[in-house]
């Protein structure tokens, strides 16, 4: 096991791993912008160096600047948390490199599921689904009916060399086919100078749902069900939850499996989520994010295992702790991400938190790493902190929840908790009837007025 | 003679803002006949106790943490630090044998070398950012340094 | 000569806003002889007034909760408040058609019948603790009263 | 169900009540005195209504003020909490003469529990086993002879009269025997003008393990298993954890079996604890507790049920929401009953809370109604606080507890916080090796220097 952990990040998340290390026994060391020199973490753990100003770049995307901080304080593995250096294969290997141990996965999966074209591949020879098309460009309308038949209608016409949505035209039937190919084709030869053009499934309301896995490395792997974080705005999740409301016990048991299976194969290494769209009945695959998310608190709570100890423990060398058949899902739990920002506008709301009251009780957990008179610095992203409720049923969850969000207090910043109290009484959310569209299109018709 | 439309709202704004980013519970200014006082209460966090530069902290003990959440204290500001523009650690000569690159006193020009900072097994050289005398040095031969911590002063 | 209609309502009323705008919990601005000072409490905890009785709580918002961790408003404290012995509900008349034991501007001796609470079916009694004027009655027939409520006032 | 619940009591025990019937969709009324009009659940609840000045028996004890409470409010059941008017048979009598559900017991049932003698009666009727005795007086040395060697030494032997523990004495072994009569005999003589005696088994080191029942009056009634509340000072619990340490999952279906049966037997309603004295492998029945008790979130966190839901489902005349083979305990659980006093001298400090940062994270829950600017009163217990952490082993368990305790922080009144770090860093209490006078003894020995 390792002695000494450098947390290479900062918020809750850096909040979230020192709080393992502590559980586990081991030293932490926190490095930090000097704009976070009054954070959480930073006087929680057991030593701190400030590695750069506030700028990023400068700070926590700064490698040589971490790896100087492990030197001087003699910490043998690093933790990237979320975001800033955790998907960077060179930063896995540079550590490798010192002798410094990577709380992540191996380099090459990190470098593949970095590749969307790589990923995808990759996904399909694991036999994980994605979305069905042409492969390569379609060229005679009878081709195109043909593929169009086998994937199923709405199909998407786009332009090979597209971007930006120009060049793509949905087709619902065979009728509508040979038009949208010639509107795709005029468009694509306009903007890009060139008019191939192929055929994928087009997917008109759905879900996003995403499946926990955690590999060994050494060919243990298992998966610990879904998350449902459908609703999202401007591609940012917004409220996430497990299991789905629209799956049932023997799905997740299926694409679980599937995701399961193919981190055997892969031999992977750590924490991973595997993204889906999911549209009756059926999983596309998106991506595979190669580290803990932000949302996986909602996975602990309804599997009650500790998913950043189980990252040291594998990346320490340790089998996993857990075999598939000791994993049950036991109800349901939602995470709510509260952002210093307005809850209309979302404008960022930086600032001196003048009071703050968190919710307690039972099934009731925040992670966050604001307290009263902490000051959110300007410099980075406005999530403050999580709401994440558990129930033994998704009814009890949504009542608590609802509770929960009622005690929440934090003054002196505009947060996003009177969305989630808006969204917790929506008759939508509390039926699990919505999609990836659905908070977009809820805000946008002022139904969610906080 | 006074008239009160000479009290300029403006003026109290920027007033109360100044007293909100700076963090400060009141501020009171007086020019002739003019006195503004702004009071801002903080409350818990209201006892701002200048804390000790965040110089790596050693160990906290766990139990200490009303003490934690006090704010961190500022760096050392004498005119004249050199701040380290680096972690890792400094070394004030350029060879276990050699003797240091200064002493305090010694007389610097723009340009000259004061030490080393060694990070990933590199020597970085730092260098005087202004002439003067040295008048004070923070660091000894092999500890380790922060981003933004005080090295020496050139006076 | 200064004159007090020379004090601005306008002034007041903007730095009023301003200590609300800004967060502040005081302003204070002088010129001259004139001096203005606007006051805000906000910390929930330094008001530690003594047991206020709070009048019944209607019911709270559920999202108003930082509002609602505001200290308790204070209880009219008129010298010749009667405050309510008990919980209950209060009653003027003996009985629905006979007229009240008193109005404003009845005279009372200590003893003399001032009004009913019953709780648990039974009407207590409540009389007068001193003699004077009625000069206030702040509840009405038939309304529910908590224990400290102020029922009355005779001056 | 019930339409409005009034809360008869204060502190964290009022707001953990409304919680729960926040989650039922329950309207709330708290009443409170005087010193309390600043409290949490007074300012959570729907409505409040001020019953009487700071002194108990004025407020929190004024059977005519809560009920003239619950005519004005409109409120159609109580729940008591604990303490104040929760074992009081005539309160929940009076509560059914106006037509207002109680949330407890039936009152034939708190009134037996209540009464030492005819307590212990009921539970041998049901099978719950008592501390073994003479039964009646042992008049001759030959008769004290065979009841020791029946119940096993070491026996006591006590005063018919007695109490104070005058005319006690111990008697090791069949030996002492003689000699220990004689001198109870004596003392008894001198003390109380009476010289009858009897035996009774001596318990020299027990554990105090109590079982929590639920019953739902009709007939349904279950067990969710033991809490270990052996660490206690002057009779006060102060730290409780389930499972205890010292029973294995036989022994607890066992005695968690008896009780549940008794419970049956009875017809009990609502929650319940059936405290037992333990020592090699034995129970012993001290006393039932018919009320929800302080540490019963000990056993929530183990079972995930919310018991207080259950309370008011059950008054409401629902039956039992789960059945016996629907429980299982998941994990381990610890209570720490953190107090406004000086954790050396145990002195009490009420006052201004001048800073309240709780711990967060996953497996910890804080049930509190203090908050930063909360003043606590002089006029009550000093209990304001609870931290309950939940692993999945009891060694995750104290880990997370000693991290979440470095975590809390209440500035402005002395607590017993610093008790806590001390006893979960204690050798003894890691490896669960104590009993009830462990505390005592280790304080007298300064081994818990704070």
């Amino acid at each position: 096991m390792f002695d000494k952990i450098l947390i290479a990040n900062r918020g809750e998340i850096a909040l979230r791993i020192l709080r393992a290390a502590k559980e586990l026994g081991i030293a932490t060391v926190a490095v930090h912008s000097t704009a976070d020199a009054d954070a959480m973490h930073v006087r929680l753990a057991d030593e701190s160096v400030c590695i750069g100003p506030p700028a990023a770049r400068d700070s926590y995307l700064n490698i040589p600047s971490i790896i100087a901080a492990c030197e001087i304080t003699g910490a043998d593995a690093v933790h990237p948390g979320y975001g800033f250096l955790s998907e960077n294969a060179r930063f896995a290997e540079v550590l490798a490199h010192h002798q410094i141990g990577f709380i992540g996965p191996k380099a090459e999966h990190i470098r593949i599921m970095g590749d969307k074209i790589e990923a995808k591949r990759t996904a399909l020879r694991l036999g994980i689904p994605c979305v069905p098309g042409s492969e390569g460009g379609v060229e005679t309308g009878d081709e195109a009916k043909r593929v169009a038949a086998e994937i199923g209608y709405p199909v998407l016409v786009k332009a090979a060399s597209g971007g930006g949505g120009r060049g793509m035209k949905v087709a619902r039937t065979e009728a509508d086919l040979d038009q949208a190919i010639g509107m795709a084709r005029s468009e694509a030869k306009a903007a890009f100078g060139d008019d191939a053009v192929y055929l994928e499934k087009y997917l008109e309301k759905p879900r996003h749902i995403e499946v926990q896995v955690l590999g060994d490395g050494q060919g243990g792997a298992v998966h610990l069900a879904e998350r449902d974080c459908s609703l999202q705005r401007r591609h940012q999740k917004v409220w996430e939850e497990g299991g789905s409301p629209a799956l049932n016990e023997a799905m997740r048991a299926e694409i679980g499996g599937i995701c399961a299976n193919a981190m055997k194969e892969l031999g992977y290494l750590g924490a991973g989520t595997v993204e889906f769209l999911y549209e009756e009945g059926r999983f596309y695959f998106i991506e595979m994010n190669t580290r803990i998310q932000v949302e996986h608190p909602v996975t602990e709570m309804i599997t009650g295992i500790d998913l950043v100890i189980e990252q040291i423990r594998v990346a320490a060398g340790a089998p996993l702790s857990v075999s598939q058949s000791d994993i049950r899902v036991e109800g349901h739990a939602i995470e709510c991400r509260i952002n210093a920002e307005d809850p209309e506008t979302f404008r960022p709301s930086p600032g001196l938190i003048t009071y703050y009251h968190p919710p307690g009780g039972l099934g009731v957990r925040v992670d966050s790493a604001a307290f009263q008179g902490y000051r959110i610095p300007p410099n980075y992203d406005s999530l403050i902190g999580k709401l994440i409720v558990h129930g033994r049923t998704r009814n009890e969850c949504l009542m608590r929840l609802r509770r929960a969000l009622d005690e929440f207090v934090i003054d002196g910043v505009d947060t996003t908790l009177p969305l989630f109290r808006a969204l917790v009484r929506n008759q939508d959310v509390q039926n699990g009837m919505y999609d990836i569209h659905w908070l977009e299109t809820a805000l946008a018709s002022g139904g969610l007025k906080t | 003679m006074p008239k009160h439309d000479s009290i300029d709202p403006e003026l109290v704004r920027e007033l109360a803002h100044l007293v909100t980013e700076t963090g400060l519970s009141e501020i009171e200014v007086e020019k002739g006949d003019l006195r503004i006082r702004v009071v801002r209460r903080i409350e818990p966090v209201s006892v701002q106790v200048a804390a000790p530069a965040p110089v790596m902290a050693a160990a906290h003990a766990p139990m200490q943490l009303p003490a934690a959440l006090a704010p961190a204290e500022p760096a050392r500001t004498e005119p004249g630090t050199v701040p380290s523009p680096m972690v890792g650690t400094a070394y004030l000569r350029p060879s276990p044998e050699a003797k240091a690159f200064i002493d305090i006193g010694s007389r610097v020009e723009v340009g000259d070398k004061l030490l080393l900072i060694e990070a990933m097994k590199t020597f970085n050289e730092i260098v005087a950012p202004r002439a003067g005398t040295v008048t004070a040095i923070f660091v000894e031969d092999g500890q380790p340094v922060e981003f933004g911590e005080a090295l020496l002063v050139i006076a």
